[in-house]
């Protein structure tokens, strides 16, 4: 299964994430798109969730039509779960859940940070928030291949 | 070349740009608090409400270009004529306040995209507009960066016992 | 004959201003004359400069059968205080502001009517005290439109 | 099977005179009480549900409804081209009225989305009951703008030219910020 690194290099910390059994497609277009970074940022509503507002699909557009993704509430979706929003053309908001989330609201799920590295994943969540609610600190994050 | 491949272009560079760093619009107006056309001014000189009311207009705009495109892809359900004047209505009419807030560089796009809506075809509306989503999506996590989330330290969430504790306070 | 009217009363205020048809849009006036009375709550504008805002009036007898884009338009920073206009308003829910006082935004909409000369000095008194309110004590304030001659 | 709709739409219009009277549950808990049954806001912060709650409010009203019931009037649409509209469009900002507690706008826009998808086939019920949806969003719409506290905006002062240009006098005056901020903001 093949898997990239999420990592942030403002904060020297990078987590593993593997494909699921679900929106594999989905996740080859991310990885074909790879690298690529992002503004980093943080959901305000739904909980516990660092939110890329804008990434971008440079290399090959996500053409896959939104009825052949599946699709799963964030509330119920395991920590460390690497989801797309409105995934479409040259673009998709994404979310990495790190810890508890109230979020009834639907995503499309395409990886999943390892269990080992979940505790890194919570460490840049938690600098995450700080930097968007107190000290406005610019952290972005990048998405490697990682070759097996 | 076409003038809609010519604003293309000018989007992809304002992309990159935006992909990296802030654009000036976002700084003037989210982290220095500058109002270029007189927003917010005449309401006691402040510039909260700009933001409240001016940020969404690039949140949603991505949203509403987001639906067009799938309209434009949905086959013939659509026609031309129809894509052109939905996305009047849905996102450039609304655009005007954007300007008036300060986001000035994604309205002169907007503009220009309006003025030459009836000449693209249903590829080129898709194309455009689809370039056009990413740029205000880079718009949007800039704004979400330097929104004041942090006032509302002092106005968390309250519960029942919150409320409970306030009345038993209320009644000695 | 005189030109017909519609009253804006506030009722918790008790106060009222009187407004009357101009040289454009008659078709959106008639429109709105023939759906009165009509209640709804008082806000403003907090952005723009100073207008008093009746978000959701409730057109009861005939549909909004026209496009806001297709009437005729008026920059409303360049229009007088006590000017009215249509904002989003379809189906049969109107949107209708007025401005009070200093507005700086440059967006054109359908102006429709205005408040008579004589009651614009109540029309701004009120406004300011409505944006004081929203500021802080947002008690709920009242606005009722009625024709003229019903009343 | 009486109408499910027409008893849907009666409770809209009811709900919406009421909102005429005074404002309603959904706006005084979120916006005065700085309550948010869901939990959600994240870290506690309102300033989320507030903003994205009246944001989503608004646009779920004033651009997804508004909208399609203009173009309805305007364009002459099908009624199956107004589901595709509903169905396309409601369902984002619905997600985020209903996470922010606005709980029920949230539910009648939801059971209006179930009737048009499993009820009405005839195009004037359809923009009838959006209608009723409509002037109710726009009602909900008018209520969060008036409850939002706006007197938090009184400390966020605009700079005007003679502020920035005293600023920018004084900036060698200023203390430096944390060295790994240094890199290229400009």
């Amino acid at each position: 299964m093949r898997s990239f690194i999420m990592r942030w290099p403002e904060l020297g910390l990078g987590v593993r994430c593997k494909g699921l059994d679900i929106n594999q497609a989905a996740f080859d277009i991310f990885v074909e798109n790879m690298p690529t970074k992002a503004l980093q940022g943080h959901e305000m509503v739904g909980g516990w969730l660092l939110r890329d507002h804008s990434i971008l699909f440079n290399r090959k557009p996500f053409d896959i039509p939104k009825v052949e993704l599946s699709t799963e509430n964030m509330d119920q979706a395991p920590v460390g779960r690497i989801s797309f929003l409105r995934p479409q053309g040259r673009g998709a908001e994404l979310l990495a859940k790190y810890d508890e989330s109230v979020d009834t609201r639907e995503y499309i799920p395409v990886a999943q940070v390892v269990p080992e590295d979940l505790e890194i994943l919570k460490k840049a969540g938690r600098e995450q928030w700080k930097a968007t609610t107190r000290t406005r600190e610019i952290i972005f994050v990048e998405f490697v291949k990682e070759d097996a | 070349m076409e003038a809609w491949r010519v604003l293309k272009e000018e989007i992809e560079a304002q992309i990159a740009l935006t992909s990296n760093q802030p654009d000036q619009d976002i700084l003037d107006v989210f982290k220095y608090s500058i109002s270029k056309l007189g927003a917010g001014i005449p309401h006691d000189d402040q510039i909260f409400s700009t933001w409240f009311y001016g940020a969404p207009d690039v949140t949603y705009a991505a949203d509403w270009i987001y639906f067009l495109i799938e309209l434009a892809r949905s086959g013939e359900s659509y026609s031309m004529p129809a894509l052109h004047k939905m996305a009047k209505y849905w996102f450039v009419h609304p655009s005007h306040f954007g300007e008036y807030c300060g986001l000035f560089q994604q309205y002169s796009f907007t503009k220009r995209i309006d003025r030459m809506l009836d000449t693209l075809d249903r590829d080129s509306f898709i194309e455009l507009l689809t370039v056009f989503r990413s740029y205000i999506m880079n718009i949007n996590a800039w704004i979400y960066q330097y929104w004041p989330w942090g006032v509302s330290y002092a106005v968390p969430r309250k519960d029942r016992a919150y409320y409970e504790k306030g009345l038993e306070l209320l009644s000695q | 004959m005189d030109e017909p009217r519609f009253i804006i009363r506030w009722p918790e205020l008790n106060k009222q201003v009187r407004v009357g048809p101009i040289d454009r849009n008659r078709k959106l006036f008639d429109w709105f004359m023939e759906n009165l009375p009509a209640r709804c709550i008082q806000t403003t504008t907090v952005v723009a400069g100073l207008s008093v805002n009746m978000q959701f009036i409730r057109m009861n007898k005939t549909v909004c059968d026209w496009i806001q884009e297709d009437m005729e338009l008026e920059y409303i920073h360049e229009w007088p205080c006590g000017r009215g206009f249509m904002f989003m308003t379809a189906g049969n829910v109107a949107h209708l502001c007025f401005k009070v006082d200093w507005v700086t935004e440059p967006l054109a909409y359908p102006t429709f009517c205005e408040v008579i000369e004589e009651d614009k000095p109540i029309l701004k008194e009120v406004g300011w005290f409505f944006w004081e309110r929203l500021l802080m004590e947002k008690e709920t304030y009242h606005v009722e439109f009625i024709r003229e001659e019903d009343t | 099977m009486a109408e499910n709709w027409k008893m849907l739409q009666q409770e809209i219009d009811a709900a919406s005179e009421r909102a005429v009277e005074e404002c309603p549950d959904d706006m005084l808990r979120v916006f005065e009480y700085d309550i948010v049954r869901t939990g959600a806001g994240t870290g506690r912060l309102m300033m989320g549900p507030w903003w994205e709650g009246a944001t989503s409010t608004r646009y779920l009203g004033s651009y997804y409804i508004f909208n399609i019931v203009k173009v309805a009037q305007d364009m002459n649409i099908s009624a199956e081209q107004i589901r595709q509209l509903v169905n396309l469009m409601l369902p984002t900002a619905l997600g985020t009225v209903e996470l922010c507690d606005i709980s029920d706008y949230a539910r009648f826009t939801r059971q209006t989305i179930d009737c048009i998808n499993e009820e009405i086939d005839d195009r004037e019920d359809m923009l009838s009951l959006l209608n009723s949806l409509w002037f109710y969003g726009s009602a909900a719409n008018a209520w969060c703008q008036y409850r939002m506290k706006w007197g938090i905006g009184l400390s966020f002062k605009v700079n005007h030219r003679d502020d920035l240009i005293y600023m920018g006098s004084r900036a060698n005056e200023a203390f430096e910020r944390w060295d790994h901020e240094k890199k290229e903001e400009n």
